[in-house]
């Protein structure tokens, strides 16, 4: 299997070789062998000793070929394969980013307190949307690019999650 | 004497209040909205009483709620902790009248403080130096626009009722000082209900100074040091430390003189604070009195001993000081982080939600004071401060270590936290070095260098990261082809 | 300079230690046995080294393991924090002869300091004042008899290789004397492998006060202020606290000087303790000394402002002291209560098992050392410490109300605790005046005392405890009887 | 239903009059009504408040008519029954007190170091019986009773928890 750390460009092999014992395994890593015991698992969390550092993860999402955990207190993506070398990454497609991106997102959640254009409105790229109160804070959503506005996804006093289309730009 | 006090308050800063009260004990009534069924403060108070709907507005700003809760409850004595109705001169009016023992200044004082610019003409009269700026109200943007082309841009707007940075926008040009006149009209509106802005010449690469203002009811009035809060985002502070850098024992002395005219200037009594900015050439000039107890009050309590809360209920009991100037000494340094929910990567956006899991840092020396517990929410209708995570030490070397310590120890599952970028600017040299000023931040880079201490992390746990994926695999998908036998080998699926 | 220590020991000194390391950079190597897989201290050093079973001789005591780990894992230096080998000085000859730096005295030093019949000599030398008692190591409980009835009953059998009151036993007549003198053995011979005995006077209505003592490579020494213990049960210590209440400026400095002159009798360096008896009639007799850290060390930390583990690594590089005497100055006051697992009722017999659920007091000058968290267990292998409960004070009293609300903030499930006794001892007029003496729980009559104090608290509560009683039937008896409207009148089932 | 608490003579009569909202609940004790809302609740735990009071209760042991809590604190057995007037406690019996009980039982846990008698020995009250170790201390167990030793139920090196028997002594 292969291992691809966040953004640091190294890949990592990694197998278990052997279980010495209820609780204790020889694994290999990028050709180097450690010894790795396991202290306590569930699906959510793992307390091992690696080598005889201790370490605490915290399983937060897994897909098939992505993993976010937090490792001693630090997030951390790992991608995942059999060989990591072939997979296109979905990230490094161009479909919804920049320009060619129909959906305005709001990157915070919070209660929408006016919104500052209509349906078929024209706008340029960083416009005000709409704004948004959040712990207190007024913070402006702006348009992410010039067009027209197709739809309003949101309406006022409403509460937005992070991620939510406030718009749809064209 | 104060014997149960209703704290008109949430969060940590009622908890604190709640600490003292115990240890004295004074009994305590807590009120909570619908958002704080299940938080701390209603579980650790004597009593708790439900006063209404999430939004401030009806609940921790409703008057007229609170008051009933405290005739009905008994209560003799109300304490405002920090925001909502702590500066909000009609309530300590409210209480005035009807004889409940507001713990802060006197309502006159307060509005005296809390208008801006009435307080500025006082503190001229005192001869305590103040920043150059509009000598009024505003009416509009128009007049706005206009003292801004006379002093000349950059300028800050502010509102007269905000605090603690909110309310306050500095701008370049015309154009964006039209826009924040709006903005911040609306967020004074939103906060405490009316909006007054004034004008004021921004001055670059200043130090925040603030110092811990006490004067009791029979004009007897000292202060307790300072404290630089030079670091902040959006004019909000984010560390806090004590002593300054830049205050030596002479200088201590000599802007301490001008604190205690300050205070009487404006009959202030209780605790306060009296906010200074420091100019790159060493100039103190006067700012704001904040009429309440700071949210970075911790760190000041660590370098003198003193408990400010059972200072605050001796000083409304009528009790006189029981020290003077000569008898207070300043020990050791202490250091405050405020632990805000918010995403540095996204100018410090509002992050919001459910906290399943949480570590709490503690240890010699170390102080975290936080509503945070396994299971709570952090909720967006309230601001963004999770926990005050304070640290002493003899040197400042040994409190910032201790801080560091304390930062790596603290988790916090479900939001983003501003722990990173503390972690990030404990290391650096220009904090070690105390080369502070209120744009810390940019002047110095911080959150570019914060990407790349982050990037550093990940890269040196590489190693358990990549064993902690093997093993996840070998348990949850291939726990089917494995054998039970001690020493058979297993292969890895794939 | 050392850069990586390996603690030669577990439970919360493990992690005391682990702490501060951390915050310097320096790396920590803790070592454990099977009981001590899932504890803190494996989980909070840098690396960690299984080394054997649960019994402390096949693992905390065994040295050739220990030294193996130290070898293997490049450690430069070993903390034996208290306890098993910190007064073993053929373990410090061992570390020595290994270039191993031992935090603590040399081991000739550490061999004169634990016989303690040659360091009675050393400081009658040095003039220095001590107990009546036997001259030498006893023979066998016949001639411990002979000496018991030359100097007078009760006397007191001593292991000399004991340490924290253990392998003491106070004798009234033969008969008692050859009983103790069995046990004193066994219990010796258990906890360090060897045994020998003397016996001294027993002095009645005595307090016990001791100083820490600080003495560098160069020969600078000084003390850090005393501690009173004499809150004891079974002649081990359960609450300390400092100053004394019967030491003034003046009698600080002088048994102070004593204590000087004491650690440069037996060529002491690094931290340790000399511990006195103070008679009824102001008298100070010098006991021993303790050639570690001890336990209470935490409350001279606080009233000091130093870190004693830092001191400790700074003595052991072979750095002068930062200070003379006359630097240091006393502030405020602090207490420290052991929490044990023990059955107060019981003769404070050992209470052991699984500990569920836990919730640690915390707070402005609340300072909580333990090894404690949901899900542990007490071992029945360890001592029956399972938490160091401290607070300051500017004031005595407000230590004393601090650690009141602290206790009642500590909440442990599953074994009887010693929790309760403190509350009772901390509310009385005897303790709040400071009429201590090593007999102050007989002698006031506290376990008494304490079953009247839970009567009543039982009592306050009997209206909330009903109420949980009825909601317990309701919800998990007669779920089944129940309908679901809002405002349907529910039965209960009897 | 009657409680009572502890070693409290009074006995309290309780009971639910009224269930007011999900959460909340109209109770009576000792013919005074009581609010009572519940913040949370398992069959381990209960957070409430009752006119307007915080508390935390943990329900350690429930049998028919007895129940162990620990409630903000604080270890407290409560007896229930419909009629509390009519019952013969258990503990009121003089079974296995005193002079009459066969079973010697350890009070603590630990591990038996030594054993100073044999089966057949005839023994003194407060003779001892054995020796435990626990937590590094040596504590001797007594004989409770002037008897013979019937059997005995250690064996040297062996731990024994609380409660269990050391010795039958007739």
């Amino acid at each position: 299997m292969d291992f691809k750390v966040e953004n640091i460009e190294e890949i990592f092999s990694g197998e278990v070789i052997k279980k010495i014992s209820n609780d204790e395994y020889l694994i290999k890593i990028q050709d180097k062998e450690h010894q790795l015991q396991i202290l306590n698992i569930n699906s959510n969390k793992m307390e091992f000793v690696l080598d005889n550092q201790f370490h605490s993860v915290r399983y937060i999402e897994n897909q098939t070929a992505e993993m976010k955990i937090v490792l001693d207190g630090t997030s951390i993506t790992i991608n995942m394969h059999t060989h990591l070398d072939d997979i296109v990454y979905k990230n490094s497609g161009g479909a919804e980013t920049g320009n060619a991106q129909l959906n305005l997102r709001s990157q915070i959640p919070g209660k929408v307190v006016s919104i500052n254009v209509e349906e078929g409105s024209d706008v340029k790229q960083d416009d005000i949307i709409c704004v948004l109160e959040s712990m207190k804070m007024q913070v402006s959503i702006k348009s992410h690019k010039d067009g027209k506005i197709k739809s309003l996804k949101i309406k006022e006093g409403n509460s937005v999650n992070k991620n939510d289309v406030i718009a749809e730009i064209e | 004497m104060i014997e149960k006090v209703l704290i008109a308050n949430r969060g940590e800063i009622a908890l604190r209040v709640i600490k003292t009260c115990k240890a004295l004990g004074i009994k305590t009534v807590a009120v909570f909205s619908d958002e704080d069924r299940n938080s701390l403060h209603v579980k650790n108070a004597t009593e708790s009483y439900y006063i209404g709907e999430a939004a401030p507005a009806k609940s921790y700003l409703n008057q007229e709620k609170i008051l009933d809760v405290m005739l009905s409850s008994g209560t003799d004595a109300v304490h405002p902790g920090y925001g909502f109705l702590s500066e909000n001169d009609d309530f300590a009016r409210l209480c005035e009248k009807n004889k409940i023992n507001f713990i802060g200044p006197s309502a006159d004082s307060m509005n005296l403080c809390g208008d801006k610019m009435r307080c500025k003409e006082a503190m001229l009269k005192a001869k305590v130096p103040t920043v150059p700026g509009s000598p009024d109200l505003t009416k509009d943007a128009d007049d706005a626009e206009k003292i801004a082309n006379d002093i000349g841009y950059p300028v800050m707007l502010k509102s007269v009722y905000g605090g603690g940075g909110r309310g306050i926008r500095i701008v370049n040009t015309d154009q964006e000082l039209r826009d924040a006149y709006e903005t911040v009209t609306a967020e004074s509106i939103a906060a405490v209900g009316k909006s007054a802005i004034i004008v004021e010449k921004f001055l670059e690469k200043t130090r925040h100074i603030e110092y811990q203002m006490c004067r009791d009811n029979h004009g007897n009035a000292v202060h307790l040091f300072e404290r630089e809060c030079s670091i902040q985002r959006r004019n909000q502070k984010l560390i806090e430390q004590t002593p300054s850098p830049v205050v030596d024992e002479a200088k201590r002395e000599e802007i301490g003189e001008l604190v205690v005219k300050a205070a009487e200037a404006v009959d202030y009594t209780n605790l306060g604070t009296a906010e200074f900015l420091r100019a790159d050439n060493g100039e103190f000039y006067f700012i704001e009195i904040n009429a309440r107890l700071q949210v970075e009050h911790p760190i000041s309590e660590m370098v003198s001993g003193l408990d400010f809360v059972k200072l605050q209920l001796d000083i409304a009991n009528g009790e006189p000081l029981p020290f003077k100037q000569s008898d207070l000494k300043m020990n050791g340094y202490a250091i405050e982080c405020r632990i805000n929910a918010e995403d540095t990567f996204l100018d410090f956006a509002p992050s919001t939600g459910p906290v399943p899991d949480v570590t709490i840092p503690s240890g010699p020396n170390v102080r975290c004071d936080t509503y945070l517990y396994p299971g709570c929410t952090v909720s967006p209708f309230y601001d963004s401060l999770m926990a005050k995570l304070c640290t002493w030490g003899q040197t400042f070397e040994e409190s910032r270590l201790r801080m560091l310590n304390a930062l790596n120890d603290f988790y916090i599952q479900g939001v983003d936290t501003s722990i990173p970028l503390y972690k990030t600017i404990l290391k650096t040299d220009e904090y070690k070095n105390g080369q502070l000023s209120t744009d810390f931040l940019k002047r110095y880079d911080m959150i570019n260098r914060l990407k790349e201490d982050i990037k550093n992390e990940i890269k040196e746990k590489q190693l358990p990261a990549t064993a902690a994926a093997i093993m996840y695999s070998e348990f949850f998908h291939s726990k089917v082809q494995s054998s039970n036998g001690t020493n058979s080998n297993w292969k890895t699926n794939g």
